[in-house]
Parts: structure tokens; C-alpha cells; sequence
């Protein structure tokens, strides 16, 4: 097995309040392979932003990795000193944020945004840079962008100014590229576009790509596997098809059933009642007990670990214990 | 409130005491250090006349050959000793202070509560109807936001002059004073009221209390207030620091309160003039008072804005 | 931009004609200016000859339109004190006041900045801490006592710096009489300067802090961050530059403040410029100065709002916009 | 154009090499001709005859030159007058003797014209001197050094009156449009606000008005040459900033000296103190006439009473506001009137013990045994510690149940008070620049009518007392008037109009090498300055 772009083993991050510790993200492991889609869904607060932005390492304090390890391609990157990581960001790691309205600077031009990330991790003339930066505004799709790559952000459309942002945080070429909700933020008419423009890119560069995101349409159309996180912690991992058409864990199960209108976000499960525990009100044993339609009294008291399944599938629920399975089989 | 059973009260401490507020608090020594030097000097102004152990501002018991005893020595003609000494005018220094805090937060306390109630009311004016009014109003604003402070209060004591018989001129000083800062301060709470205002006003609630026949700005002041308290006591408590230097800047310019009833201003005025003659206690007292009040609700203030504001924690 | 300009003008036209009628009923009210003008010996026969002859008898409103007529001209009358024209007297003393302002204004600026930027990047360090707790003390006394105190330690005591005055002066053009060019009178600006700045520079560094609290907070600078662009980078390009947007404004309306809180620091540093002038003017109730001296107040407050408009519009392109659009 | 720039960068460069020196600090030793005088406020304007003011007078007095002068004593001294008397002939008719070879500093002589035109400007309104030569009818010059001043009937101390009369150039006044003093409403700067010509011992270089003045010594003056060659002249407002740069060696002397810095300068290395009485006394007055007070809680008027008027008196410690509020710098009198003036006695200036048994006897007696209320209004920058005065007073008369509310204010806002009778209660100070007590008659005693009483804030009217000060203004017989002012003084004294507290005490500080004294009408001259 080739060794994984993305290598994040028992990531644990924490934030100490007042009241003691929050665990908002708890043992997570997943890797994304070279030129991969992961897709990572959850329910807002489950801890998917979070992942990457420890993935980048722009964690806002207080918040803090506790524990774990995170790997790029074969260098582990969770404990670099501050100027190392730096360079790894925009270089070998790419971000796009959620909100392209707020995501630049108003204050300066494109151009000025573009050539500044691409002279700061490549070592080119101002003029190349610039050339650079039309050429990836083409490609990103702006019209006339020779032309436009001088007016401030506040002169594009939304849609338009996403466009910007996929290139900048593909300006200095990375190997991966986290999005975080990249469409969440636009018109209904224009995310599609904006989806398909970030996967053409990236296939094109042979960048992999961690797409955050709670609308289970894009990642079913997009994403080559997906990972779902509840209350920080994983769920279940696996690829699309499989865990769409076939998921294993309850909760991915409840989850599933805003598929079929490929619209509807994942935000509102009306499908599973209850809600998602706050972080400092994580049940013992299975954080999903409570609202688990096929909960045991097993998962009250210990805590399911991801386990491998069949077809490169990992779950964690205690349905599916090996133990378990052998005894009922 | 008076429904409330006896096991209530005790909750409501520990809420309090649990409250992130107070956590915070908890957490500060400045801050801690800050409230409780103000709470004594509050606390010492207002229990001024049980504390002090002469009355400065009885004219009648002063005795002038008291004057300029220097701290903890008995004076030459009189024998009698003070802790802090006295002034050009026999009065009992720290006596003088503890009056002088008192006259000073009320002007402070009184010039806040001014311009907040002013600033509320037109903030929630202008906030409430819009249009015309409300562009008026925040002209009026910024125009009062570019005018300095202390050239208003000249100006307002100039036309308080005129209209004021010189017979009620010195009684009147003291509120004149108030209206004067309290005046150039009012702005920042017709903002952040007015804001506020825009925001609710155009919600549910307001428009179906108005379909009813409710008045709807009592539902505002219900809604809105609760809202704004937090920023409002900021400004307030910013306010107050600011206003007592005011009033001290301003008894420098000849503008405030009479020399027989002085407040921490009109005598750190007087007692600059013995800077160069030896009485330095008629100076550093009063301004180490003031320096101490002023310093400590400044710093109140500042962890309260810190505090209030969640995004910064 | 014109269109913009145009209706700043008439605005401005507005506020000091505003200013103009509350300076001049204010001033009805402050004193007599027969008392300070006459000596003892001079009969009430005498007193209210001159009362006439100055049309101080004449009604409300014949006054205040004479004085906006003249005032237009930029003739104010003559000091009822000084006998000289007060155009002449302001302008005279006017370069004193605004090399002043303009000295505390720079160093409350860049000292407010440098101390703001860093307390808001090193929050919780024990300097910072330190910095944000001793600015405290300079809003914390009266301006007066500041002055006096620091004449009292660099003037007497040490015997480093002048306690009162300009030093030496020279003429720049024929009319700005500058001590920014000799060396005694940029020892003289010292203290005033700091007395000045010191309310302004905390001020600014509070608001520089804030802001940059905020900014820090934003979309863009996480995004600036998550391109791998140095800290440097981002604390100053980014970060302080949108800063700066709010910060200019706060800034420059401060000016007005700057300059009228110079009377203060005029009249114990026996500075000679507008404000003494016009302190000294109240105490005589020397009218036409003191008319004068308002008016140009407003009129520095207009000209600062229209400069802070006009650096908001080179510092913020969003602002231009409504030209973008107007062109489409 | 090009005077006008060669003039300037003369300036500037007068200005570089003054302030050069001044710069130096203490750290050397200040040439000795050139004197660094501070003082609290500015000359109001350096026309010789526009404004009545001692600041002004006493910068002009450099410039500028009288017929007569004073001397710190009090006496009259030849000064461009060189004899005068009253003519034998007539006695309406003050003759005086002009003194020859009086240059003026644009190089003319000086005539007998200039005399009479400077004579005759000062007594034309708009002149602040009119009143001072109301009397005069006619100035004529007899022959080329006598010059005749016809008054409209006796007046044996006119040329009291000349002490702050300046002499003139006609020539220049005519050349310059200032033939008659500077009108206030005339709306334009005259020229010789800025600008002067006289025959003093110094000449005017530099004119910056409440920032710097500069003088220089003039080498054709007829007098002996005074030892300071140039005198930098600057008004210092703030007291401790006065102080202060007396103390770090930026300035020579400081003229207006806070009492209370006084001992402490004394004792500082390098500096001395001269002090001696001024020509004012300080003193409280009253509404005596009215029927009630505005300010006053009380049924009628208290002051009308003279037992509330003797009570105040026995209230009153004047050596505790002496020692206290003056630091022992002033002289406690009851006399309301300066010593050096004309019938001052022993007998007025005594007073005794405060009595407070007595004074509540009194009250009670007066029917305000229960006290009253009452404002005192007070300047709190006019006079030595002014409002500390009033402060002490509150104090004192609270003892006798008199509650009084202090409105210490600006001296501008305050003698309007007094002058248009919107007082009740009040503190006034007063100079007697002609040193005779007809002065503090005609001002403070007389009727409010005509040029008499202007400021009588008393309201106090006796028509048989206004025709005796009527009398005294042409009494020729210098004993029988003196009697005369002594039985005025008796009825007044008698009344207790007012209420002295003290006659003030000047001191000048300055560098301890310099010797200067201090004047009567705190008018100092430089050229008597000398240095060790």
C-alpha cells in the first residue's frame, strides 16, 4: 500500500475552559492517498473545521493538540516549530474558506493578494508572479482576467470571488488542499460550478483534497471517501458509494436519509431525534446513545473504537464488534 | 420579587458567584485590586461625614491658624496634629479629600447618569422612528463627537451664567457642571442604543405589538435595554473616570465647583500652586486620591469591556 | 468625487454657520467687555459711549450679522484687549498651536500605534500588561497636573528642558514663525508636546489594540495565514492596515480634541498660541477673539473631517465603489 | 517688499542671538547687561496714553517718559519736567519747565509741542487718561522750554495726576495717524499699539504682545546710561510655571511672586527677594442702602445695620489671614486706604483683638442674632490670593451665624458686579495712584452720579459728604483741605463703609546679583537695576 499523503493518527484536541477541559476532537485517525477527494461530514460543532484547521495548524487558542499525530507525506507535521509550518501552509497545504466574502483583504487588490502568496513561497520576479497569478485566475475561471486581477475584491460577485480564493490557496501549487465548507456561503446556483471548478483543479495538479462540508449532495458527487464525525469523534470512514448506499453506523444511517434530495443539508436531522451533545456533555460509552435507535447496554458504558470493515471501511459501533459478530454468528 | 422563597436568594448568589463574569473576575488581580480601591474610595466619600474627623466644608469650625500643618506634626501655633496635614485654609487634609471624593464621584456618578439617560432616549428615538429624525440626531452626533469636551462645558457655563441670577450662581454651579460634561457624553450611548433599536424594531414581536395597539417602545425599552446593558456599563464606568478628570481640567480653567466646598480638582488646582513652596502635602494627597480613583475605575472598565466581550476571551 | 466634495461644502457652510451663531449669542453671556477694556477712573457716562460706539447696544441680530458679513472676509474686528486686528493676532499665533498639535498628534499617533499593535499581538505578557496599565495613568490625571509635574521634575529639578515658552523662532514664508528649526525650540516642544499627546496616545493605543483584536479575528487574516504569508506579513500588511481604517478616522477627528485641549497645556507651558490666546480672551471677555477663535476651531474641524474623508477614500477601496459603479 | 524682508531677517536675527543667550540656562552665567523679566501678564498695549493700567504704564515707563515721576518713596521727581509749580500769577495755572536736550529714539528733539500735543492727547477721549486731566482747560506752550497747563478752576494736586502721562513725538503721532488715542470701535489696529517713539532709556526692538517684548537701551537718552543694555520682557500666566523658570534660570526677576513661594525662594542658592508695601489695599464692601439682598435669606438688609457692620468688624482676624493666607505678606490695617496716600492716620490703621463675644452681642442686638445668608462675590485672579482672602473671611464670619456662599470668579466677571451694583457682598482692591485720599473719595465714597462713585459698590449716599469731596478737588489751602479729608475720613471710618483687611506687600525675585527695588505702584524700573 502506497504511503498516504495525509496521515492523521488519534488526533486529539482540546480546549481548557473554566469548567474544566473540552475534548473536541477524540482519537481521530484518517489518511487521504495522493489525488483523493475526502470528503468529512458532520453536524455543525461535530468538529470538522476543526480538523482542519488542525490539519494546518492555525488552531485558535486556547484550542490545542493534546495528543496524536499528523503525518504529510511522511513527515510528521503537528509538532513543526512555528516558521516550518508556516512554510508548509499555502506551499504544501492549501485552505479555502467558507465565507469568500469575508475571506480578502478588502483593502487590497487580487493581484496584490495573489502575487504576495506566490512570492512568498516561490521564488519568482514580481512580473512572472503576476503572470502566474492571471493564468491561475483563468484557469479558475474569472473572464478577462488580465484585466480584472487589478480591481479589489468588493468588484466581484460571490460566486466570482470564490473563484479568487480556490486560486489563492492553489497559488503556490500544494499537495493538498483543505476545503471547509467551500459552498455553503454562495447561491444555490453557482455552488455546483464553484464545486467543480475546485475538483477539476486539483485533479488537474494531482492535489488531494479534504472537502469539509455538510450537504451530503456535493460529497456524494464529489468526494472518493468519506469520513463522518459526531461529537468529535469519527464515526465512520469509508468510500462514497459504500457508505451512502450502505451505511453501517446509526448514525450515518440517520444521516443518510437527506441523500435522496441531494439539497437538503445535513444540518436539520429530523430523521434522528435529539441532538448532538455539547462538548462538555459527552455521554459516557458511545457519544450517539442517546439518540441511537439500536443502542445496548454495552454502549452506554464503553466506547466503540474505529475498527476496520470489510472493503477498506471503518466503523465505530459496537453492532459491529468482531467479537460480537463471531458470537452472534 | 416578593414571591420569592428564601431558598432563592442563595441561588442567585451562587449564580452570580458561578457567572463567567465573575469568574473572570475572580481571575484578575487587577481587577480585584482595581474594585476594591474603588469601593473604598466610594464607600469613604459617601460615609464622609461619619469618617472624616473634621467637616471642611462647615466654614465655621475652621480655624486659620490651623493652616499649612504639615502631616503628623503638631502645628506651631495651635498644637494641633493632622494625619495628612492641613491646607492654606486650616482645613483638615485628608478631612478636605474625603469631601472632595464625594463632590467629585457626584459630579462623575451625576454627569454619567445624565448622558446615558440622554443617549438612550435619543439613541432609541432616532433608532425607533428613523428617517429624517434619525439622520438629524447622528448629524448632531458626529458633530458633538468632532466638538471637544471642555470647550463645550466653557460654553455651556458661559451661557449658564447668563441665564442664571449671579444670587443662585454658585449653587448652581455644581449641576451646571453636570450638564456640561454629561453633555459632551452622551453620544457613544445614543449609538450602541440606536444600533440596538434597528436591530429589534424590525423584529416579530415589535410588529405584532404594534398590530395589538401596544405601545411598542415600552417592549423596546424591555427588550432593548437588557441587550445594550453590557457596552452601556462600559461606557459608564469609562465615563465616570472620564468625568471626574473633566471636572478636575475644568476647575483649572477657573470653571466648577466653589473653593469652600472643593472637589479632588479644585484642590489638586490649589494645591499646585504650593508645589515650589514646601507644603507638598496640599498637592500629592488629593492627586493620589484622584490618580487612585480615576486609575482604578479606569482599569474597571477595562476588564469589563474584555470581560463583556466574549469573542475576546 | 466632486459631487461628494460639492455637498462636504455645503455642509461645512452649514456647521459654521451654526458654530458662528452659537459662538456669538454664547459669548452675550460671558462678561462685560466695557469692564476689561476701561480703567477704573472711567465714568458710566464714558462706559456706555463706548457700549454704543462698539454696537454692543444695537439688536441680536444686527450684531451677528455684521460679525458673519465681516467674518466672511476673514475681519473679525480688532482685539478689544490687544487693539490688533484678530486675524492678524490668530494667525500669528496660530502656527504655535498647530506645530504643537501637530508634534503631539504625530508622536500620540506613532507612539499610540507601536504600543497599540503590540499589546493587541502580546496579549497576556507581563509588558504588555505593564504598557496598557501605565497609559492608564495618563488618562488618569488632569492635564494640568501632568504639565505641572513635568515641569516641575525636567525643568527645575534636572534643569534638562525649558519649562515654559518656544525658544528660538524663525521664519519660514512671511508669516509662519517656526521653532521646529532651532534647537532651543524643539527643547521647548518637548514638554508641552508629551502633555498634550499623552491623553491622545492612550486614547489611540486603546482604540489601535481593539481594533486589531478584531481584525486578528477575521476571515482574511486566517486566510492570509492559511497562504503560509509571514507573520510580518500578516500583522502589518494585513492586519494593521484595516486597522488603520478606523483608527485614521478616531485619529483625525482627535485633532480637534488635540487642539482645544492645548489650551490647557498652552496656559501652563506659557505656550504662545491660540488657545492661550483665546483662555486669556475669556478672561477678558475679549469677544471678537474669543468669536474668532470658535470660528476657527470649526473651521479646523471641518477641513480635518474632509481630510479624514479623503484619506478613508485613498485608504478604503470599497469606497470607491459608487465611482466604479457610476461608470458601468 | 525688500524693506519689509530686511526688516524681518533683522528680527530673526535679533531674535536668534537674544534667545541664544537665553538658552544657555544655568549653565552660564547670563551676560550681565541683558535682564530676563517675567511677570504675569502682558502691557495691554504700547500706545503712551490708550489704557489706564499698571502693566501697561509700567513697560511704557521704559519707552515713554513723564513731566514728573515718582520715586520709591512716593515723592515727585523731575523727570522731562525739570521744575513746576503753581503760577503766581494765577492760580489755575500749572507752569512747567521742559528739559532741554531730550532726544526721541527716531532721533528729533524734543519741544514744547511735543509736550503740549501729548498733554492734549491724553486728555481727549478716547484716551484712558481723560480722566486724570478732566480739570485741564488749556495746554499752551509759553516759550521753548515752559509749558502752561490752564486747569477750570484750583487744583493744587494736579500734577499728581502726571505720573503716567506720556510724552510723544507730534511729529511721529501726525506721520503715523495716531494724533488721538486708539479707538476701540474704530475697527482697525492703530499704529502706535505695536509700535513707539518716546525718549526713555530704552527703545523698543521687539513687540510680540503676551509672548515677548524686547528692549534695548537707547544711547541718546539725556540720563546717566543704566546698567542692563537690553531687557527681554516676558508675561508668564501660570504662577508655578513663573516660578519655575525663575528656578531652572530661564528668567532674572519675577515681578507677581505667589506669597506663598516666597520664603522658599529666599532660601534657594542663587536667588533673593526684595519686598516692600504696594500702593492697594484689599478690603470688603456692602450693599448698605438697599432695602433687601438679592443673595440673603435674611428679613431687610443686614448690612444697613451698623451693629451687623461693627459685628463683621470684631469678627474679622486680619493677623490670622496675615500669617496664614499671606505667609505674613501684607500689612493688616483697618485703614481703608494705602499708608503712602494723603490722610492716612495710625489712628485708622489700628485695630484690635477679634471679639466674638462682642460681634454675636451685636448681631443679636441688630436682630440677626439666628445669623443670615448672604454671597460673597470674589475675584480669584485680580489680587494676591484673592480668593483665599474671601475663603478665610467665609470662615470668620460663620462664627457669627453668617452663612456665606464664596462666588469666586474672573476679574472680568467680577467688577461688572460691582459697577453695575449686582452685589451684595464684595472684595475690591485699590490704588491711589495720586496719593491723596480724594481719589478713594471720588471712586468709592461719593454718589454713584456723573464721574463720581463709579465704583461705589456700597450704594452709600450722603449728599453732605459728596459736597465736602466736591470741595476738596479745588481747595488751594493744603491744611485746611487735609483737615477737611480727615473729617471726610471720620464720618466714613464712622460708617464702616468698609471692611479693609490688609494694604498688599510686593516682592520681586530675582537673580541673587541683581539689586532691584520694589515700587509703590509696582511699577519697577530697570534702569535702577544694578548688578554686584
Amino acid at each position: 500500500m502506497p504511503e498516504p499523503l495525509l496521515s492523521v493518527r488519534d488526533l486529539v484536541v482540546e480546549f481548557p475552559t473554566r469548567r474544566g477541559v473540552l475534548r473536541a476532537l477524540d482519537k481521530v485517525s484518517f489518511d487521504i492517498a495522493e489525488g483523493e477527494v475526502l470528503g468529512m461530514v458532520g453536524e455543525s460543532g461535530a468538529g470538522k473545521s476543526l480538523t482542519g484547521a488542525a490539519i494546518i495548524g492555525l488552531l485558535e487558542p486556547p484550542g490545542r493538540i493534546a495528543g496524536g499525530e499528523i503525518w504529510l507525506r511522511g513527515e510528521r507535521i503537528d509538532n513543526l516549530a512555528r516558521e516550518k509550518m508556516r512554510r508548509i501552509r499555502g506551499r504544501r497545504i492549501g485552505m479555502v474558506f467558507q465565507d469568500p466574502l469575508t475571506s480578502l483583504n478588502p483593502l487590497y487588490t487580487v493581484a496584490e493578494q495573489l502575487t504576495e502568496t506566490i512570492r512568498t513561497h516561490i521564488d519568482v520576479s514580481e512580473k512572472e508572479a503576476r503572470k502566474r497569478a492571471i493564468a491561475l485566475l483563468d484557469r479558475v475561471g474569472i473572464p478577462a482576467a488580465s484585466r480584472r486581477i487589478d480591481d479589489y475584491p468588493h468588484h466581484f460577485s460571490g460566486g466570482m470571488r470564490q473563484r479568487v480564493v480556490i486560486a489563492l490557496a492553489l497559488a503556490a501549487e500544494p499537495e493538498l488542499v483543505i476545503a471547509d465548507e467551500p459552498t455553503t456561503a454562495l447561491d444555490v446556483s453557482v455552488q455546483a460550478q464553484i464545486i467543480d471548478v475546485l475538483k477539476e483543479i486539483c485533479a488537474e495538479r494531482g492535489a488531494s483534497v479534504m472537502l469539509i462540508t455538510h450537504d451530503m449532495g456535493v460529497i456524494a458527487e464529489t468526494a472518493d471517501r468519506v469520513a463522518v464525525l459526531y461529537a468529535g469523534r469519527l464515526a465512520e470512514i469509508g468510500p462514497v458509494r459504500d457508505v451512502i448506499q450502505a451505511a453501517e453506523h446509526p448514525y450515518t444511517v440517520g444521516l443518510m436519509g437527506s441523500i435522496p434530495t441531494l439539497t437538503q443539508t445535513a444540518d436539520r436531522l429530523t430523521q434522528i431525534p435529539g441532538a448532538m451533545p455539547r462538548l462538555n456533555a459527552i455521554p459516557t460509552g458511545c457519544a450517539f446513545n442517546p439518540r441511537c435507535t439500536r443502542v445496548m447496554d454495552r454502549c452506554r458504558i464503553d466506547r466503540p473504537e474505529l475498527a476496520a470493515r470489510p472493503g477498506g471501511r471503518q466503523v465505530s459501533c459496537w453492532l459491529y464488534d468482531t467479537a460480537m459478530e463471531a458470537a452472534d454468528g | 420579587m416578593t414571591d420569592s422563597t428564601p431558598e432563592d436568594r442563595p441561588n442567585a448568589l451562587v449564580r452570580a458567584w458561578d457567572s463567567d463574569i465573575a469568574w473572570s473576575f475572580r481571575r484578575s488581580p487587577l481587577a480585584i485590586i482595581a474594585a476594591l480601591v474603588s469601593l473604598i474610595i466610594i464607600l469613604a466619600a459617601v460615609f464622609a461625614p461619619w469618617l472624616a474627623p473634621h467637616d471642611p466644608f462647615d466654614p465655621g469650625t475652621l480655624n486659620l491658624m490651623d493652616g499649612f500643618t504639615p502631616p503628623m506634626e503638631p502645628n506651631a501655633f495651635t498644637g494641633n496634629v493632622y494625619w495628612l496635614g492641613t491646607d492654606n485654609q486650616g482645613r483638615d487634609v485628608f478631612s478636605t479629600i474625603l469631601y472632595g471624593a464625594r463632590i467629585s464621584l457626584f459630579v462623575g456618578f451625576m454627569a454619567v447618569l445624565f448622558a446615558m439617560v440622554l443617549g438612550i432616549t435619543l439613541g432609541l428615538i432616532a433608532g425607533y422612528r428613523g428617517g429624517w429624525l434619525d439622520s438629524l440626531l447622528m448629524r448632531v452626533a458626529d458633530v458633538q463627537l468632532t466638538f471637544p469636551s471642555i470647550l463645550l462645558a466653557l460654553l455651556i457655563f458661559g451661557v449658564a451664567r447668563g441665564f442664571i441670577p449671579p444670587a443662585y450662581r454658585e449653587a448652581m454651579a455644581i449641576w451646571v457642571l453636570i450638564v456640561a460634561i454629561g453633555l459632551s457624553d452622551w453620544v457613544q450611548y445614543a449609538r450602541v442604543v440606536r444600533g440596538a433599536t434597528m436591530v429589534e424594531k424590525s423584529k416579530e414581536y415589535v410588529q405584532a405589538a404594534r398590530v395589538i395597539g401596544a405601545h411598542p417602545t415600552k417592549i423596546l425599552v424591555r427588550h432593548i435595554l437588557p441587550n445594550v446593558m453590557g457596552p452601556v456599563l462600559v461606557i459608564a464606568t469609562i465615563g465616570l473616570a472620564l468625568a471626574i478628570i473633566a471636572e478636575a481640567t475644568l476647575s483649572f480653567l477657573g470653571v466648577g465647583v466653589p473653593p469652600t466646598q472643593p472637589s479632588l480638582g479644585t484642590l489638586i488646582r490649589i494645591g499646585q500652586g504650593f508645589l515650589f513652596s514646601g507644603e507638598w502635602w496640599i498637592l500629592l494627597f488629593p492627586s493620589l486620591t484622584l490618580l487612585a480613583l480615576a486609575l482604578s475605575v479606569n482599569l474597571l472598565g477595562d476588564w469589563l469591556r474584555d470581560a463583556l466581550n466574549p469573542r475576546l476571551r | 468625487m466632486i459631487a461628494f466634495i460639492l455637498r462636504r461644502l455645503v455642509q461645512s457652510v452649514i456647521v459654521m454657520l451654526t458654530v458662528a451663531l452659537v459662538a456669538f449669542s454664547l459669548f452675550r453671556f460671558v462678561g462685560d467687555p466695557i469692564a476689561s477694556m476701561v480703567g477704573q477712573e472711567t465714568t458710566l457716562a464714558e462706559r456706555a459711549e463706548l457700549r454704543e460706539a462698539l454696537g454692543l447696544n444695537d439688536p441680536f441680530i444686527v450684531q451677528f450679522w455684521s460679525f458673519v458679513a465681516r467674518a466672511a472676509t476673514g475681519d473679525f474686528g480688532i482685539s478689544y484687549r490687544l487693539q490688533q486686528p484678530v486675524m492678524e493676532l490668530i494667525l500669528s499665533r496660530l502656527p504655535a498651536t498647530l506645530e504643537l498639535a501637530l508634534v503631539s498628534g504625530i508622536l500620540a499617533f506613532l507612539f499610540g500605534v507601536g504600543f497599540g499593535v503590540y499589546t493587541a499581538l502580546r496579549r497576556g505578557n507581563w509588558l504588555s500588561g505593564s504598557i496598557m496599565t501605565i497609559s492608564l495613568i495618563g488618562v488618569s490625571l488632569p492635564t494640568f497636573l501632568i504639565g505641572v509635574l513635568l515641569i516641575w521634575v525636567f525643568a527645575v529639578e534636572l534643569q534638562w528642558l525649558p519649562s515654559f515658552g518656544r525658544g528660538d523662532t524663525v521664519y519660514i514664508g512671511d508669516w509662519w514663525r517656526t521653532g521646529l528649526l532651532t534647537e532651543s525650540g524643539r527643547a521647548s516642544l518637548i514638554l508641552p508636546a508629551i502633555t498634550l499627546g499623552l491623553y491622545q496616545m492612550t486614547l489611540i493605543m486603546r482604540l489601535v489594540r481593539a481594533e486589531m483584536l478584531e481584525v486578528l479575528r477575521t476571515d482574511y487574516i486566517k486566510f492570509a495565514r492559511a497562504r503560509g504569508l509571514s507573520n510580518r506579513a500578516v500583522h502589518f500588511g494585513h492586519a494593521l492596515k484595516n486597522t488603520l481604517v478606523p483608527v485614521i478616522t478616531i485619529t483625525g477627528l482627535q485633532m480637534g480634541s488635540i487642539i482645544a485641549f492645548s489650551i490647557i497645556t498652552e496656559t501652563v507651558f506659557q505656550w504662545p498660541g491660540v488657545g492661550a490666546l483665546f483662555i486669556r480672551s475669556v478672561q477678558f471677555v475679549d469677544v471678537p477673539v474669543m468669536a474668532a477663535y470658535l470660528m476657527l476651531i470649526a473651521l479646523v474641524f471641518v477641513v480635518i473631517n474632509l481630510v479624514v474623508d479623503l484619506l478613508y477614500y485613498a485608504v478604503d477601496p470599497r469606497l470607491r465603489v459608487d465611482r466604479a459603479n457610476a461608470r458601468h | 517688499m525688500t524693506t519689509k524682508r530686511l526688516l524681518r531677517s533683522a528680527r530673526t536675527g535679533l531674535v536668534m542671538s537674544t534667545a541664544a543667550a537665553a538658552l544657555m540656562l544655568t549653565t552660564v552665567a547670563v551676560d550681565a547687561e541683558t535682564l530676563r523679566w517675567a511677570r504675569v501678564g502682558d502691557a495691554l498695549t504700547m500706545d503712551p496714553h490708550s489704557q489706564n493700567e499698571g502693566p501697561t504704564h509700567t513697560l511704557n515707563h521704559h519707552i515713554y517718559e513723564t513731566l514728573v515721576g515718582r520715586a520709591v518713596d512716593g515723592a515727585l521727581t523731575p523727570r522731562l519736567a525739570t521744575d513746576w509749580g503753581i503760577s503766581d500769577d494765577d492760580e489755575t495755572v500749572w507752569v512747567f519747565t521742559i528739559r532741554e536736550g531730550v532726544k526721541f529714539h527716531d532721533g528729533s528733539d524734543m519741544t514744547v509741542e511735543d509736550v503740549v500735543f501729548s498733554l492734549d492727547r491724553a486728555r481727549t477721549t478716547p484716551s484712558g487718561m481723560a480722566a486724570l486731566h478732566a480739570a485741564v482747560e488749556e495746554v499752551t506752550a509759553v516759550d521753548d522750554t515752559t509749558v502752561h497747563v490752564r486747569m477750570s478752576g484750583p487744583a493744587p494736586l494736579y500734577v499728581q495726576n502726571l505720573t503716567n502721562t506720556f510724552i510723544m513725538s507730534k511729529a511721529w503721532a501726525e506721520a503715523n495717524g495716531v494724533e488721538t488715542a486708539p479707538n476701540f470701535a474704530a475697527g482697525e489696529e492703530a499704529y502706535s499699539v505695536r509700535n513707539t517713539n518716546g525718549t526713555g532709556p530704552y527703545m523698543l526692538v521687539e513687540r510680540d504682545p503676551e509672548v515677548r517684548t524686547v528692549l534695548q537701551v537707547f544711547e541718546d537718552h539725556w540720563d546717566a546710561a543704566p546698567e542692563v543694555t537690553e531687557i527681554i520682557y516676558t508675561p508668564i500666566s501660570e504662577a508655578a510655571t513663573r516660578v519655575a523658570a525663575l528656578l531652572s534660570g530661564e528668567v532674572d526677576i519675577v515681578q507677581d511672586v505667589p506669597v506663598q513661594d516666597i520664603a522658599r525662594l529666599e532660601q534657594t542658592d542663587g536667588i533673593r527677594v526684595v519686598r516692600g508695601p504696594e500702593n492697594r489695599n484689599i478690603f470688603f464692601s456692602y450693599d448698605m442702602a438697599s432695602d433687601s439682598l438679592a443673595s440673603s435669606n435674611a428679613e431687610g438688609n443686614p448690612f444697613a445695620s451698623p451693629e451687623v457692620r461693627e459685628a463683621m468688624s470684631l469678627v474679622i482676624d486680619r493677623n490670622a489671614i496675615q500669617q496664614v493666607v499671606m505667609r505674613g505678606e501684607s500689612q493688616p490695617s483697618a485703614a481703608p486706604l494705602p499708608p503712602f496716600v494723603n490722610g492716612w492716620t495710625e489712628e485708622m490703621h489700628a485695630f484690635g483683638d477679634p471679639d466674638l463675644a462682642r460681634a454675636q452681642e451685636l448681631m443679636a442686638e441688630a436682630g440677626y442674632g439666628d445669623g443670615f445668608s448672604v454671597q460673597l462675590d470674589c475675584p480669584n485672579d485680580r489680587y494676591l490670593n484673592d480668593e483665599a482672602i474671601c475663603q478665610a473671611l467665609v470662615g470668620m464670619l460663620a462664627r457669627i451665624g453668617v452663612s456665606v456662599d464664596l462666588n469666586a470668579q474672573t476679574r472680568s466677571l467680577h467688577f461688572p458686579l460691582i459697577e453695575n451694583w449686582e452685589t451684595d457682598f464684595y472684595l475690591l482692591g485699590w490704588g491711589v495712584p495720586t496719593f491723596d485720599s480724594q481719589y478713594v473719595f471720588d471712586f468709592l465714597v461719593h454718589s454713584r452720579e456723573g464721574s463720581y462713585g463709579a465704583f461705589n459698590g456700597s450704594r452709600y449716599s450722603n449728599p453732605e459728604l459728596d459736597a465736602k469731596i466736591e470741595a476738596l478737588a479745588t481747595m488751594t489751602d493744603l491744611e485746611e483741605r487735609d483737615a477737611l479729608i480727615a473729617e471726610i475720613w471720620d464720618e466714613v471710618m464712622e460708617e464702616r463703609i468698609f471692611l479693609n483687611v490688609h494694604n498688599q506687600v510686593l516682592a520681586y525675585a530675582m537673580r541673587d546679583d541683581i539689586n532691584l527695588d520694589v515700587h509703590p505702584e509696582n511699577q519697577p524700573r530697570m534702569t535702577t537695576v544694578t548688578f554686584d
